[in-house]
């Protein structure tokens, strides 16, 4: 069953691929010697600076690369590519001021980003009411949910990753757990998220503790959890500071399994925790592990093309936040590229997305369903010596 | 060795100076008096550099020293003990002792220093008692001593003391003028600012009075204790009466 | 006449250090009364205790026969008693008339609402801040700077304008601590002659003063602190004369 | 684990963080008595400690002790001339002037670290091994100690220097009695250089010191200079013992506080101690009354 | 109120209602949107810091008070944002009272500590009371403010709401400084003791001027919420209140017309510096820097004085249009 649909993203991949192909070979054909067309201008908002900057910083690199790489090529059917980055400051303030500036100011198509979930739901009204399309690089639910027309997002849902841990957990016949979740929009989500679907799968959440995005030492709360029956415990947080969490649950001498979201999707902060980070487990795109995947998986050569590029361009390593920036660009070229210059046309050619293979998945958008990815996008990852690769 | 000329400078806005002129020669004691707000306090720290001067200058042993700063004024060999003692007061009388010869290290070394601390403790024998206590701890006229005594490590060419007796009992008052007295006979130039006329007079050599910035007399201090003009500047009108 | 200040065995003491030590006295209705000492003698503390800046260790204050002692210093001024300071504490940040109308706002009641919206009661009684302050300008000579920061004045008329800023909240008993200080002898004579003119208005007067000229040409009585204490008390003729006094004061010598 | 054994893990947890805040406590403490400035940069001179020895060990590759020193004499010279540059023209400013100029200097460190080392946080491996260390059923990292030993070290040197030197007596002569240090000779503008050095080298040093359990980053200075103002003030300002027993005191009540109540509200319950010191001991623990 | 400031106000009024047939770009529009809501804040914070002498680092606080309390309000309980409005007005002022008491017997850096503490407090309560809050993730869906049928949802309506409340608050301001209560309350910055002793009940006004600038930003909070209609506690936190502090000090501290203009210039500059991307935060740093140490009486006044020093041999003319312009 599961091989079959398989298959059948297979040959969709394939062929929209082709498809794109040729129009790229017509464009390029049709645009001839001519002189350059006017450029299509798309906007991206990430938080390149301030507290949520690890974040924007892939994300900014990656459109620029994109873009740097489509007008090499000629650009979307003759148009030069032009992207307008912003900067949020992970500001919900300046995020509303950049993206009206982008508006209202540059005139662009459509909008990538923001990074954070926060900067996003803030910008949502505005987007919706200028009727300009959105795609979000940010997780949370509350994006989507409910769907609203103009707004789409490339991460993984919450609650898919949440939907992996607990069937992994129901597999080892684990039920009792304790939660540590960062205070950051990301950390809360996904708190809500696991207390909500613990009991469908059978769940107790023995301990719900929180810390700080600048906290230095988590010791007090892992301490907390060490006195409970909890047989393993789900790190929950975006920020760097979760790799304390890591180092001082080893330290602790605490040896349940530890479970962490897909934020820790940056192999900086397994490298941050050490020998501690061995052996823990997390769901995540397959970008991280793209080394360690089958040469027949559908998003191998879209993982390993982008990986490559971005890591010999930046010479850092690649991660999963670049990952979500570069599947929102590549939407909208696709779109720009079938429906060119239109923003209710390029709304409507992204909710029909079908089999478009991303960095995060391979993408089937609806009216009815605006992040078009599934749990399926989740591979569960674990450490090994220091590098991520697919558990067996 | 020490001459103003034309001094005017400008102390907040309470107090200023409008043109004063004195000299003081090698070995003399000098005193200045006036009512308070005078300008006294005021002349001694434009002559340590505390206060910027408008107009004027001070010479010392010819060397021009009107725009130097307080540590350069030190070195050259000027110290104020000044008004309400200014001690380091969470500091033992030794660390008071030691930081006033704190521009000397570097030249003359520890054991000048040490020597200099003997010659202090001989002096007053109190401070010697008392040198690993607070400076806060010591009774007014113990203060007084030590403050003269810091003013002293700096080994100064000349000193001045700003109203070294305010606050004392008189058998103390009598004692630091006594003190005073015995500096000079050692050889010490020294300019002393007081409100207590009639005992500043008796022990200087000279005397200047100051009113409301201006010099008003000068003169020898026998001179100075008959003149009317004094009596008048410093004490008032009726002051004639409460005089004799 | 009875008395409008009484201070009965007032005690202050600063972490051990006694400043004041047992003073008793008592001001007259429409005196001129002096307070005379050395430098340290408790003058100013003595001051800063009856304007209630300070709490007394111990003792009594009576204004017009009602304890005072303890209360807030604006409730003090309400009451009719007023100062000025030693070291100039005008309000740099002002004009000289602003400064006067600031010694109106204990006679005055517009709160905030009221002054916010600007209603008819605030603007009436704006207007009669100002006329009054301006009376009290004229009064003390300073009417024709009334515009000008305080900063361009001199140090007579800062200190005119201090004893303006509190004739302006209509004292019964005003606290003139030093007034002449650091004047010239014309300027303190105007001065003594201003204590004297607001005399003539009703106003009793408790004054520290180290010119001995304005305080025995001015004063009723002379009252002598030293260390803490009411050495002498009397009038400016059997102060000059009181040997202790001398000795204290002037130096024996 | 029993509630005896969390306790002491508690303890251990809140000494760990306290003696960070207590180091950079002492940073402020050493300007604010030369100059009666709060330093708001204070922070950022941490942040500078601890990514300039990341950067001389990972991409200049020199050995940790090496790069200890030097990043620590690199970040005083910061100090240095921030002092020079940034506080020794004004002319007599205010207390909100200062405050303002203080945090554009940290706003700029800020932006400098960004700029040289990008936005990624790092760590340094711990001096000396990983290894947790079991006291009493309670866990103690080693670094934790080298902290310990290190800031014990810092308080010591501090003792020694201001009670023994020449140039720590004249620096406490500045801040007892400014005037009579220029009467005696002191160049009180040259302490303030001195005591902005002398900060900015504490400050280095606890950054170096805590970066292998705390990690760093360009965006860390302002938390943890919160944190240290916190627990100068309720040391009372300038009291160095004070700001060392403060700091602990922030720590431990910080950790109980995770422990025990909630870890969401841990920093509140630390911020409502110093609101309730302040309120009725305005001096801080320390401190006298004379401050306020 | 003086000449100089009807006239400046009319200035003000006049280019407040020409602005937008000018720039019609919303985008600009919702700079200036800003603008004015920041000046609520500022010019309370003017009132307190550089009228009272009183200084706060927490403002943001009562800024993401008032924000939280009125669009809590109008999205969980349906409630009109006008009467949201009044509410959070209420519930700002009596917080403000409550922590003010005590904090104001506090001077300088210790009055300075209690509000930053008490800013980082309300940050994490904000953070934490995810159930009315949303937590770090916020909430959105704010109503807009609405009268009658005519709803305040474009940046065109916003801008002359805001504007016209900035205007009136200002008035108020401008009345206040001029009067009784605002003479005793720069009486207090010139000389507490002073002002104590001529009958100003110091301790009363400090608290007094401390609500008012807590409910100036609680109005500014308000109409933050129905503007931007997402509420998440990143806005108001440290950070903020500095930069507030900024904007009040780089205008001029001792006028709330510097207080505008320093709000105007600051928000302006911030955005103008985008186009810097990774350096504004460095150029950001570096201006504040120069502006404190070469003109520390704020932008204008020091530039003003600058230009006219030496060359006016009777600057005391100049002098006394700064004052009563005040």
């Amino acid at each position: 069953m599961r091989k079959k649909m398989r298959r059948g993203r297979i040959i969709l991949g394939i062929s929209f691929f082709l498809l794109i192909l040729a129009r790229v070979l017509a464009s390029q054909i049709l645009a001839g010697e001519d002189k350059p067309l006017k450029p299509y201008k798309v906007g991206a908002i990430f938080a390149i600076t301030g507290a949520a900057s690890w974040l924007g910083e892939p994300e900014r690199n990656t459109v620029k690369m994109i873009e740097e790489e489509i007008n090499a090529l000629g650009g979307i059917n003759g148009h030069p590519l032009k992207v307008i980055v912003e900067d949020t400051v992970g500001d919900e303030t300046k995020a509303v001021m950049a993206v009206k500036k982008l508006i209202e100011k540059d005139k662009v198509l459509a909008i990538v980003g923001p990074s954070r979930s926060g900067t996003t739901l803030a910008v949502i009204p505005i987007v919706e009411r200028a009727k300009i399309p959105l795609i979000s690089c940010a997780a949370a639910e509350a994006i989507v949910a409910p769907v609203k027309p103009w707004v789409f997002k490339t991460p993984q849902k919450d609650s898919d990753a949440v939907v992996k841990i607990y069937e992994y957990m129901n597999k080892h016949q684990i039920s009792k757990v304790a939660i540590i979740t960062g205070t950051t929009g990301f950390g809360s989500e996904g708190r809500k998220q696991l207390k909500k679907l613990a009991p469908e799968f059978g769940i107790t959440i023995v301990a719900d503790e929180t810390y700080g995005p600048k906290d230095t030492d988590m010791t007090a709360q892992l301490t907390r959890i060490k006195a409970t029956d909890a047989q393993a415990v789900i790190n929950w947080s975006i920020v760097p500071a979760q790799a304390i969490v890591v180092k001082n649950m080893r330290q602790l001498g605490m040896t349940i399994p530890l479970f962490q979201s897909h934020g820790f999707g940056n192999i900086k902060y397994a490298e941050m925790a050490g020998e501690a980070a061995e052996g823990l487990i997390f769901p995540a795109g397959r970008l991280l592990a793209v080394d360690t995947l089958p040469e027949t998986h559908p998003q191998k050569e879209v993982l390993t093309r982008y990986k490559e590029r971005y890591e010999s361009k930046y010479g850092e390593n690649v991660s999963t936040f670049g990952g979500h920036a570069w599947d929102a660009l590549q939407l909208v070229i696709l779109a720009l590229r079938a429906v060119g210059p239109d923003r209710e046309r390029i709304r409507v050619f992204i909710e029909n997305v079908k089999g478009f293979v991303g960095t995060g998945g391979i993408f089937y958008y609806s009216p009815e369903d605006h992040t078009g990815l599934n749990k399926e996008a989740f591979e569960m990852l674990t450490v090994k010596k220091g590098k991520f690769v697919v558990l067996k | 060795m020490l001459i103003i000329r034309n001094l005017k400078s400008f102390y907040g806005y309470l107090c200023a100076l409008k043109g004063v002129s004195l000299h003081i020669k090698e070995g003399e004691i000098v005193t200045l008096i006036g009512a308070n707000g005078a300008g006294k306090t005021t002349l001694l720290n434009s002559i340590m550099g505390l206060v910027s001067i408008r107009e004027g200058e001070i010479l010392l042993f010819k060397e021009d020293i009107t725009k130097l700063s307080p540590p350069q004024i030190i070195k050259r060999g000027i110290t104020l003990v000044p008004e309400g003692r200014e001690l380091f007061a969470p500091l033992t009388v030794m660390d008071n002792l030691i930081l006033g010869a704190y521009h000397r290290y570097r030249k003359n070394g520890k054991a000048r220093i040490r020597r200099d601390l003997e010659v202090i403790f001989e002096r007053f024998p109190v401070l010697k008692e008392r040198r690993k206590q607070p400076a806060i701890t010591l009774s007014g006229g113990e203060q007084q001593m030590l403050a003269i005594g810091r003013a002293l490590m700096s080994r100064p060419k000349i000193l001045l003391m700003d109203e070294p007796s305010t606050g004392l009992s008189p058998v103390v008052r009598r004692e630091i003028f006594h003190i005073i007295s015995e500096l000079h006979k050692q050889g010490t130039t020294i300019l002393l600012v007081e409100q207590n006329a009639k005992a500043a007079l008796k022990i200087a050599d000279r005397g200047y009075v100051i009113e409301t910035g201006r010099i008003v007399a000068q003169g020898s201090a026998d001179d100075l204790l008959n003149n009317q003009e004094v009596k008048r500047a410093y004490l008032g009108k009726e002051y004639k009466k409460v005089w004799e | 006449m009875s008395p409008i200040l009484e201070v009965v065995a007032l005690r202050k003491e600063f972490g051990g250090v006694r400043a004041l030590d047992g003073v008793s006295f008592k001001v007259n209705q429409h005196q001129i009364k002096a307070i005379i000492g050395p430098n340290g003698a408790g003058k100013t503390t003595l001051f800063n205790i009856i304007s209630g800046l300070y709490f007394p260790t111990s003792g009594l204050i009576k204004f017009e026969n009602r304890e005072i002692t303890g209360l807030k210093p604006h409730l003090i001024t309400k009451r009719g008693i007023c100062r000025t300071f030693q070291n100039i504490q005008i309000f740099k940040n002002m004009t000289v008339l602003e400064n006067v109308m600031v010694g109106r706002h204990c006679r005055t009641r517009c709160e905030f609402l009221s002054t916010l919206m600007k209603l008819k009661r605030a603007r009436y009684e704006e207007e009669s801040i100002l006329a009054f302050s301006q009376k009290i300008l004229s009064f003390v000579g300073l009417k024709d700077r009334a515009f000008e920061s305080v900063s361009n004045l001199t140090i007579q008329e800062q200190k005119l304008l201090e004893i303006a800023r509190a004739l302006a909240t209509e004292p019964k008993l005003l606290l003139l601590d030093e007034p002449a200080a650091g004047l010239s002898i014309r300027e303190t004579e105007c001065i003594a002659e201003l204590i004297s003119r607001i005399r003539e208005r009703g106003i009793t007067i408790l004054l520290v003063e180290h010119d001995m000229n304005v305080v025995m040409e001015i004063s009723d009585e002379v009252i002598v602190l030293n260390s803490g204490r009411v050495l002498a008390e009397g009038a400016p003729r059997e102060i000059q004369n009181n040997k202790e006094v001398i000795a204290v004061y002037l130096g024996e010598g | 684990m029993s509630l005896g054994n969390q306790l002491l893990q508690y303890l251990f947890t809140g000494i760990t963080i306290g003696s960070i805040y207590g180091m950079v406590a002492l940073g402020f403490n050493i300007i604010y008595n030369s100059t009666g400035i709060i330093n708001l940069a204070q922070g950022e001179f941490v942040m500078l400690g601890g990514m300039i020895t990341i950067f001389l060990t990972t991409v200049v590759k020199l050995p940790l002790f090496l790069s200890f020193f030097l990043s620590v004499l690199l970040v005083t010279l910061i100090g240095a001339i921030f002092e020079r540059l940034a506080i020794h023209p004004l002319k007599s400013p205010s207390v909100i002037t200062l405050i303002i100029i203080t945090i554009a200097g940290s706003i700029l460190f800020k932006g400098g670290a960004m700029f040289l080392w990008g936005k990624e946080t790092f760590t340094l491996p711990s001096f000396s091994g990983e290894k947790p260390i079991f006291v009493l059923g309670a866990i103690i990292l080693p670094q934790t100690l080298w902290i310990l030993g290190i800031m014990g070290g810092v308080v010591l040197l501090l003792i020694f220097f201001f009670s023994f030197t020449r140039a720590g007596k004249a620096m406490k002569a500045c801040a007892v009695n400014r005037r009579a240090a220029n009467l005696v000779g002191i160049n009180v503008k040259l302490m303030v250089l001195f005591s902005f050095a002398l900060s900015a080298a504490i400050g280095a040093v606890a950054g170096i010191i805590i970066t292998p359990i705390a990690l760093m980053d360009y965006d860390r200075g302002t938390m943890l200079a919160i944190k240290g103002f916190c627990a100068a003030v309720l040391g009372g300002l300038g009291s160095n013992a004070g700001a060392v027993i403060a700091g602990f005191l922030i720590g431990i009540t910080e950790s109980l506080g995770a422990g025990f109540i909630s870890s969401g509200y841990k920093d509140a319950i630390a911020l409502v101690v110093l609101l309730a010191v302040l309120f009725f001991r305005p001096g801080g623990i320390l401190g006298n009354k004379e401050h306020t | 109120m003086g000449k100089k400031n009807l006239f400046s106000l009319l200035v003000l009024g006049i280019m407040v209602m020409i602005l937008p047939l000018v720039i019609s770009n919303p985008y600009y529009l919702s700079i200036l949107i800003f603008v004015g809501i920041y000046s609520l804040i500022t010019i309370g914070l003017s009132l307190l810091m550089g009228y009272a002498g009183q200084i706060s680092l927490g403002q943001a606080a009562f800024f993401g008070i008032g924000a939280y309390t009125s669009g809590i309000l109008s999205t969980k309980f349906s409630l009109s944002p006008w009467l949201a409005l009044i509410i959070a007005i209420f519930v700002t002022g009596g917080i403000a009272f409550l922590i003010g008491t005590p904090a104001l017997r506090l001077k300088g850096h210790y009055l300075a500590m209690a509000t930053l503490a008490f800013g980082q407090i309300i940050f994490i309560i904000l953070n934490e009371e995810i159930a009315y809050t949303g937590g770090p993730s916020g909430f959105g869906q704010i109503p807009y403010f609405k009268l009658g049928n005519f709803v305040f949802n474009s940046d065109f309506r916003y801008y002359y709401f805001v504007w016209s409340i900035v205007l009136v608050v200002l008035i108020f301001s401008l009345n206040l400084i001029h009067s009784r209560v605002g003479r005793a309350l720069r009486s207090i910055h010139g000389s507490e003791i002073a002002a104590n002793v001529l009958g100003v009940n110091t301790a009363k006004y400090k608290i007094q001027v401390f609500v008012l600038s807590a409910i100036y930003a609680s109005i500014a909070g308000t109409l933050y919420a129905h503007f931007v209609t997402f509420l998440s506690p990143g806005t108001f936190s440290f950070s903020f209140s500095i930069a507030l502090l900024t904007m009040v000090v780089i205008g001029g501290m001792d006028s709330i017309w510097g207080a505008i203009m320093g709000t105007a210039l600051l928000t302006i500059l911030l955005e103008f510096l985008r186009i810097f991307h990774d350096y504004d935060i460095l150029i950001y740093g570096g201006v504040l820097l120069l502006i404190m140490i070469f003109l520390p009486e704020g932008v204008f006044k020091g530039l003003f004085n600058l230009i006219y020093k030496g060359n006016f041999p009777k600057n005391r003319l100049i002098k006394k249009s700064l004052e009563s312009r005040r």
